[in-house]
């Protein structure tokens, strides 16, 4: 399947994350979410970003909570809401808001 | 004439969150979406519980009696009554230390058709990927 | 283009799921798809009137209004919205109040779904 | 016997924290002790007016009635109301409305303040 | 100081409640805390179990999740309502709900 | 005549719930109690943020402009120029990657009159000693 997960807590109970596979897999760090996206806890990247996906996460969300781009982990592409219109539309199938 | 299938996925735990609540009436719901549907299509709901979700399972739930509002249990023996398929993640049950004796299997006192069905994450993985559509709860 | 339904099920204020879900509708129907907006459990009270704008809160009142301008179809669910004492008469023009089985319905004929049981 | 300040901001419905918070109120006036109750937040929907009881959830409403019949102090902070649409008129019988110094003074003479900022 | 801690989440970031220290600690497991005293994930009792502290969980809330007394972990003791009112007067001076 | 202390800790991250925003309007509230006290009578708030609540403090928030409410930032500032006490662990800033430059330090551009302290998380255990209320958000 095309599956797009969005991620929008920093601390949730990360089973469903880990075990779900797709054939296309897309992860959309929003709200309290991009923090996986910005922050090292310990100088280390989020362990979400180790999931085999295409990683991606909100600029209005990033500005929100005083991020700028070049805080973003280099494996995350920033998106604003009508590029996520577009990834929902042409890139995903079914949406898991975890 | 269609079926279009929809995964209603719960793996939140119960009562800190309505969320489980509302998987499950919202399911239960689809049986009369026929009234807003052309002749002939339909919606079928699976029911699914992996991770903490399956703490929604638990049987003797006393949620009525101390705080007034219908237990999760009740819930899901409901939609076992109207036949939905209900899924728990063996794994899961594993890794909390639960076993099948202590979780809703049927609806048997109030003359449940279906069963819950204990399955592996895989076969979960399998319903998702036949479903046209999927829901996190 | 296609049709994107939308279920929101968190609070007015808190989470901010209300205001994520509002901005993708507009991002969509800006880019001329068509929109169905659920609301259940908490996030009924967007369908109440007389929201007072306040600067710690967002005012989603007034968006959700334009967008049904628009062509968004917004519809809460009625046994909720009971629940938590808003009756028929407290609705916002605009709106609409059903019973689940019309998420499902409006499920049955979209291209995508995103559903936000957060809460 | 003392006082106990009892805060909450959790949403009327969903974190069950106002269940929790009502029957410890209960509680404390069972055995004498004085008890002031604060929502502010999403749980100032506790002192609407014409909650319809549902089975589905809760119905805290009356019993916070019965509770300040029997001494509670109960209070709604007035902007996190206002914000969400609800009016003076729509506050229910013996709740107070007032700003947020009235729980700070509150907790100035409390023995024990349990604050639940849950959501 | 004598604190009370409520712990109402099975999930959330023990930070907080890792750190604090008091002379006298009571940990009171509440909702869906109430999991950190009955559930042994990979046959495991909860890490929070470990800190050095007087543990209690409630009654009502293990019940409503469908717990017996028999499922409690040894360390914790079953108490109701009235008995936490008890405690918040006669044992703890200050409480926090994390 | 007598004072009492009350330590707001903030220990979660904001906007995701609404809790550290009414930290920060409670603590300001303080100010203004008196109206409710005998004469004399005074409650003295402290701001502390720990744990994520760190994230809190971060500068350049954009609420406002993208989504139309007060940013935490705001918020921080305004406590600061009413004269609170606002502390931040340095142990969390370190574990988060954070610098001093990264958070608001004061409300200068308003005029503010205190600084945020940037302290150990010894020192606010030390606080939380000393305060006669403690309240989590």
């Amino acid at each position: 399947m095309k599956l797009g997960i969005f991620v929008s807590h920093f601390r949730f109970n990360t089973s469903s994350y880990e075990r779900i596979k797709s054939d296309k897999l897309g992860v959309i760090f929003v709200q309290n979410g991009i923090f996986h996206a910005t922050v090292k806890e310990n100088n280390r990247s989020s362990p979400l970003l180790e999931k085999s996906a295409d990683f991606f996460v909100l600029s209005e969300d990033l500005e929100t909570h005083g991020f700028r781009r070049s805080d973003v982990d280099g494996k995350v592409r920033v998106i604003n809401y009508s590029d996520l219109v577009n990834l929902i539309f042409n890139e995903y199938e079914k949406l898991a808001w975890l | 004439m269609a079926l279009k299938k929809c995964a209603f996925i719960i793996d939140k735990a119960p009562y800190k969150k309505e969320t489980s609540r509302l998987a499950l009436t919202h399911a239960i719901a689809s049986q009369s979406a026929e009234v807003y549907l052309d002749d002939g299509d339909n919606i079928e709901p699976l029911v699914a519980f992996i991770g903490d979700g399956i703490l929604n399972c638990l049987k003797n739930q006393r949620a009525l009696d101390i705080y007034g509002v219908t237990s999760l249990e009740m819930h899901i023996k409901n939609a076992l009554l109207l036949g939905l398929n209900v899924y728990v993640c063996k794994e899961d049950l594993e890794r909390l230390g639960l076993s099948e004796d202590s979780i809703v299997m049927d609806a048997d006192l109030i003359g449940g058709e279906s069963k819950t069905k204990i399955v592996s994450f895989e076969k979960i993985q399998e319903l998702m990927e036949e479903c046209d559509h999927l829901m996190f709860f | 283009m296609g049709k994107l339904t939308i279920g929101v099920s968190s609070s007015l204020v808190g989470s901010m799921s209300l205001d994520f879900a509002v901005k993708l509708a507009e991002a969509a129907i800006d880019k001329g798809h068509e929109v169905d907006f659920w609301v259940s459990g908490n996030a009924t009270l967007l369908s109440k009137k007389t929201q007072r704008p306040f600067r710690d809160y967002s005012h989603l009142g007034k968006k959700v209004g334009e967008l049904i301008g628009r062509g968004l179809e917004a519809a809460a669910c009625e046994s909720c919205c009971e629940a938590r004492g808003l009756q028929k008469e407290d609705t916002m023009e605009g709106w609409k109040r059903y019973g689940m089985e019309w998420y499902l319905a409006s499920c049955f004929s979209a291209d995508r779904i995103l559903y936000i049981g957060d809460e």
